[in-house]
C-alpha cells in the first residue's frame, strides 16, 4: 500500500484547530486501515503551520479524547454496578420467594416451622423431608449466599465508580441510587428532589393524580441520617440529604475526585436539624 | 555518564549509592530523583530490564515510537523522556488515568484508550513509526504485535516483552515463547529473545525487526 | 394410675350410637392419656346394651373414621402434589428472571451473546466475565435443574395420587389441575365448565365484565386433544377434554380406582371431533 | 391338625402338598386357601416368621390384641382371624386404604389411622389388652414399644419385630438389636429374641412380657 495515500482519513482532517470537541471526537471515533504521515499532511493541508504545532495540538486533543473516554468508560463501571445491585435484589427476591413456597411444604409436614431464608436452611438439612423439598431448600440458601456475594462486591466496586456517593450513602444504597436513576451521569443530572424520591415512583404517582400526600422519601429513608431522626424532622432532613448526594453524584460523574468535607457538611446538617427546637421552625 | 548500549537520553545514575538507568523528565510515582534525572526502575518496567540486562534494543533516543500496553505510563514515560512522538495505547480505562497525568506534561506523549488489537481504531492518529513498543498483558500478544507491523516501515524495531502466563496458565513457559516466536516469524525476523526472569517473572524480552 | 379412672374421655363419651359423623369425628380427633376398659365402661353408661353391640358400633365407626382419614390423608397427597407442582413453576420461572438479569449483564461484557437458561449455563462456564456473574449464572442452572427434579417428582407421584387424571392428562397437567382447584376434592367436586377454564381466569374475569369472548381453555390448553385439534374444534375438543378429565377427577377423589376405559372414552370423543365435517355441525 | 406351639385358630394346612401355617377368615390377596382355611406366608409376615420358627409367641388364641404398623393388613387379618378384639393402628394412608378392605368383612378388627409413637391419640379408643404386636419400620421401634407400654398388663406379652435398618443403615445389625433390647428394657423383659433371616433379611424377633 503506498503511504502517500492514506486508506482512512486523518482525525484532523475537515477540522479546525479550534474544533476542539470535535478533533476529540475524531480522535475518539475515527479510523484508518493503515497510518500515514499524518504530520506532514496535516502541514501541507494547512491543519499546522508547523509539525510542532501539529504535535501540540495532537497533544492536547489525545488529553482530551482520552480524558472524556475514561470518564465514559467508568460510567460503565456504574453500569457493572447498575448490574450487580439488581441482580443482588433479584437474588434477595427470588430466595424469599421460594423461601415462602419452602415454608408452605416443610410446614405441611414438620411439626416444628419457621419462616424466610434461615428456616430454608434449616430444611435443607431436614432428615425429615423429601429429598427434593431439601435441594429446593439449598437453592434457597445458593440464592441468599449470592445475594451476599453480590453485596461484597458492590461493597468493593461503588467506592470505585462513584467514591464521593458511596462514601456518603454507603455504597449499597450508592449502587442503588446509581441503578435507579439508570446510571451515574443520569443521577448527576437529576435534581435534588428527584434524587430524593428515587424509589417512591407509586407514591410520587399516586401524588400527581392528586390521590396522596409527596412522598418525603424514596430508598434514601435507609440511610441513617433520616431513618434515625425524629419523624417530625424526617422532610428535613431527607432534602438535607438527597441534596447532599446530589452534590457528591455530580462531582463523581464530572470529575471523580474524592472530596471528604462533603460528608462532614451532611453530618453537621442533620446535626443541626436533629438539634433545633420542635416546632421552632416550620418543617414539611 | 552515557552508555554505548543505552539511547541516547538514558543514562546510569547513582541513586541511594546505587547505580542505577535514569531518564530526565518529570516524575511519575515518586521515584528516586537526582536533578533532572529520575531511576527508571527495572523491576517496573519490561523496557528498563531489556535495558539493564543490556540487551540491544536497536534505541537510540529520538525516535518515533508506538508504545502498545502503556498501562498507568510508568515505562512510556521513560520512552517519551528519551524519544521522539511517543503514541500510547492503553485499553483499561482505570490505568488510563494515571496515563493521563503522565502525558500532560510531556508534549510529546500522546495517550490513546484504544484497543491494541484493534490498529484501525488508531491509525488515523498514530503516523508510522520507528519502533514499536508492547507489553500487553493478553492473550494472542504475538498476535497483536503482528497486526501492528503496518505501523513499522521495513526494518524497524519491535521491542516486546511476553508474558507466559497470559497465553496458557498451563502450558510451559518455553512452549509458550516457541509459540510466540512462530506466529511473530509472519512480519518480524526475531534478533534475539531473554528472559526477563531476573525482574519479571515469566516473562520473555524480544527484540525483532519488520521484515 | 387407676385403670378404672380414664385419664381422657372414651370415644363414644357424650354420643348416641345414631351419631355417625359424631362418633367418627371423636375416633379421629379424640384422645386419651391412658386406655380404659371402654367396652365395660359404654355399657356401663348406657352407650350400649352389650359389649358386642359395642363392638359392632366400634367397627363400623373405625371403618368410617379411617376411611375418611385415609381420604383426607390422600388428599394430603394431593397436597404434597400441589407443593411440588407450584414449587416446579416458582424454579423455572425464578430460573427465567434471573437469566434475564445474566443476559443483560453478560451482554455488557461479552461479543456473543444468547439468551435463557441455556446461555446462563454458558455464561457459568465462561472465562470471559467475573466471578460472580458466573455463580449468578451457576444459580440459574441449578433453578433449572430444581424444577427438572421437581417434574420427575410429580411424574412419579402424580399417578399415586389421581390415577386416572394423571393417565389422562399426563403428570404434569393433572397436577397443575389439582393445584389450581386448590386440591383433588376441589377438583372433584368443580363443574366441568369450570376445569375447563381452570389457569384461563384473568380471561375469564374480562368475559364477566362483557371485554372479552368466553375463553374456550385454560391450561388444559396444552393438552394434544386440544392443541393438536383444527383452531375450528377446539372448542368442542375443550370441552369434551374437560368432560372426561372432571370424571377422572370424580373417580380419582371418590374411589381411586384406575378406569383405563375412560383414556378410550376420551380417544374416541377426540377421534370423532377431528373426524367430522368442517362446518357440518355448529361449533364454539 | 392342631399344633401345641400354635395359638387356637392357627393350624397347619397342606397346599399344594405343602404344610403350611393357616387361618379361617375371608382371604385378602389372594393366599392359597383349603376349604375356610387360607395359607399364612411367613414371608409376608414377621408374626407368622416368628410362629413358623417355633418362637413361644405365648398366644393361645382369643386375645385382645393392639397391633402396631398393620400395613395393607396381611397379618393382622390372621392375627384377628384367630383372636379377639383387635385394634389395628397404621400411620400411612395408601395401605390404610388395603386395611380396610380387610377389615370391613372382620367384626372384630377396628382400623385405626393413627401414628405409634403417639399412642394418646387412640387410647380413648383402645382397650387394655392382652398381647401388643409392633411391625413399624420407622426410627425408634422400642421407644415405640415403651410408650405403647400402657396398653399391657402387667405379665402381657410384645411381639416385636425390629428392623436393623430402619434404626441405622450404616450400624451392625447386631447392635442394633442389643440397644434395642436395651431401650425395652424399661418397660420389658425380653424371654427371647431370634433373628429372621430365613424369612426376614435384617429382622429380629422379640418375644417380651409387661414388667
Amino acid at each position: 500500500m503506498d503511504e502517500d495515500v492514506p486508506s482512512g482519513r486523518g482525525w484532523f482532517e475537515g477540522l479546525e484547530r479550534g474544533d476542539e470537541a470535535g478533533l476529540a471526537a475524531s480522535v475518539r471515533d475515527g479510523s484508518a486501515e493503515m497510518p500515514a504521515d499524518w504530520p506532514a499532511l496535516a502541514v501541507e493541508r494547512g491543519f499546522a503551520d508547523t509539525e510542532a504545532a501539529y504535535y501540540d495540538t495532537l497533544h492536547e486533543t489525545a488529553l482530551a479524547a482520552t480524558r472524556a473516554a475514561v470518564r465514559e468508560a467508568e460510567r460503565a463501571g456504574d453500569r457493572q454496578l447498575v448490574h450487580a445491585v439488581r441482580a443482588m435484589d433479584d437474588c434477595s427476591r427470588t430466595a424469599n420467594e421460594l423461601a415462602e413456597r419452602v415454608e408452605e411444604w416443610a410446614g405441611s409436614l414438620l411439626d416444628e416451622s419457621g419462616t424466610g431464608v434461615e428456616f430454608a436452611r434449616e430444611v435443607a438439612e431436614s432428615g425429615e423431608v423429601p429429598a427434593t423439598l431439601r435441594t429446593l431448600a439449598q437453592r434457597v440458601v445458593d440464592l441468599d449466599e449470592q445475594a451476599a456475594r453480590l453485596r461484597t462486591d458492590i461493597e468493593r466496586t461503588a467506592p470505585d465508580v462513584a467514591p464521593n456517593l458511596a462514601a456518603m450513602a454507603g455504597p449499597v444504597l450508592a449502587a442503588r441510587l446509581v441503578s435507579l436513576a439508570g446510571g451515574l451521569e443520569s443521577l448527576a443530572k437529576k435534581p435534588s428532589g428527584t434524587l430524593q424520591v428515587l424509589g417512591a415512583e407509586e407514591a410520587l404517582f399516586a401524588h400527581l393524580r392528586g390521590r396522596a400526600p409527596s412522598p418525603k422519601h424514596g430508598v434514601i429513608y435507609t440511610h441513617d441520617a433520616v431513618r434515625n431522626t425524629h419523624p417530625d424532622d424526617r422532610g428535613s432532613a431527607s432534602r438535607a440529604l438527597a441534596g447532599k448526594l446530589t452534590i457528591a453524584a455530580r462531582v463523581d460523574h464530572y470529575s471523580g475526585e474524592r472530596k471528604p468535607e462533603l460528608d462532614e457538611e451532611l453530618r453537621e446538617r442533620i446535626a443541626a436539624i436533629r438539634a433545633r427546637k420542635r416546632g421552632a421552625e416550620e418543617d414539611g | 555518564m552515557s552508555d554505548p548500549a543505552l539511547p541516547e537520553g538514558v543514562e546510569r545514575h547513582a541513586f541511594d549509592s546505587r547505580e542505577r538507568l535514569a531518564t530526565r523528565g518529570p516524575p511519575v510515582y515518586g521515584e528516586p530523583t537526582d536533578g533532572e534525572w529520575r531511576a527508571w526502575d527495572p523491576s517496573r518496567s519490561k523496557l528498563g530490564a531489556m535495558l539493564e540486562l543490556g540487551m540491544d534494543t536497536g534505541l537510540a533516543g529520538g525516535e518515533t515510537v508506538l508504545y502498545l500496553g502503556a498501562a498507568s505510563g510508568t515505562t512510556v514515560s521513560h520512552v517519551a523522556d528519551c524519544c521522539g512522538p511517543t503514541y500510547a495505547v492503553e485499553f483499561a480505562a482505570r490505568p488510563a488515568r494515571d496515563l493521563l497525568s503522565v502525558a500532560e506534561p510531556r508534549g510529546n506523549l500522546f495517550p490513546l484508550l484504544k484497543d491494541a488489537r484493534r490498529p484501525a481504531t488508531y491509525a488515523h492518529v498514530v503516523e508510522p513509526v520507528d519502533v514499536v513498543v508492547q507489553d500487553v498483558a493478553t492473550r494472542g500478544q504475538a498476535d497483536v504485535a503482528v497486526r501492528n507491523a503496518r505501523f513499522l516501515p521495513e526494518g524497524g524495531r519491535l521491542l516486546l516483552a511476553v508474558k507466559a502466563r497470559s497465553e496458557d496458565v498451563t502450558a510451559d513457559p518455553d512452549d509458550v515463547f516457541d509459540e510466540v516466536t512462530e506466529t511473530l516469524s509472519a512480519a518480524y525476523e526475531v534478533l534475539e529473545s531473554r528472559r526477563l526472569d531476573r525482574f519479571h517473572d515469566d516473562h520473555l524480552g524480544v527484540v525483532a525487526r519488520r521484515r
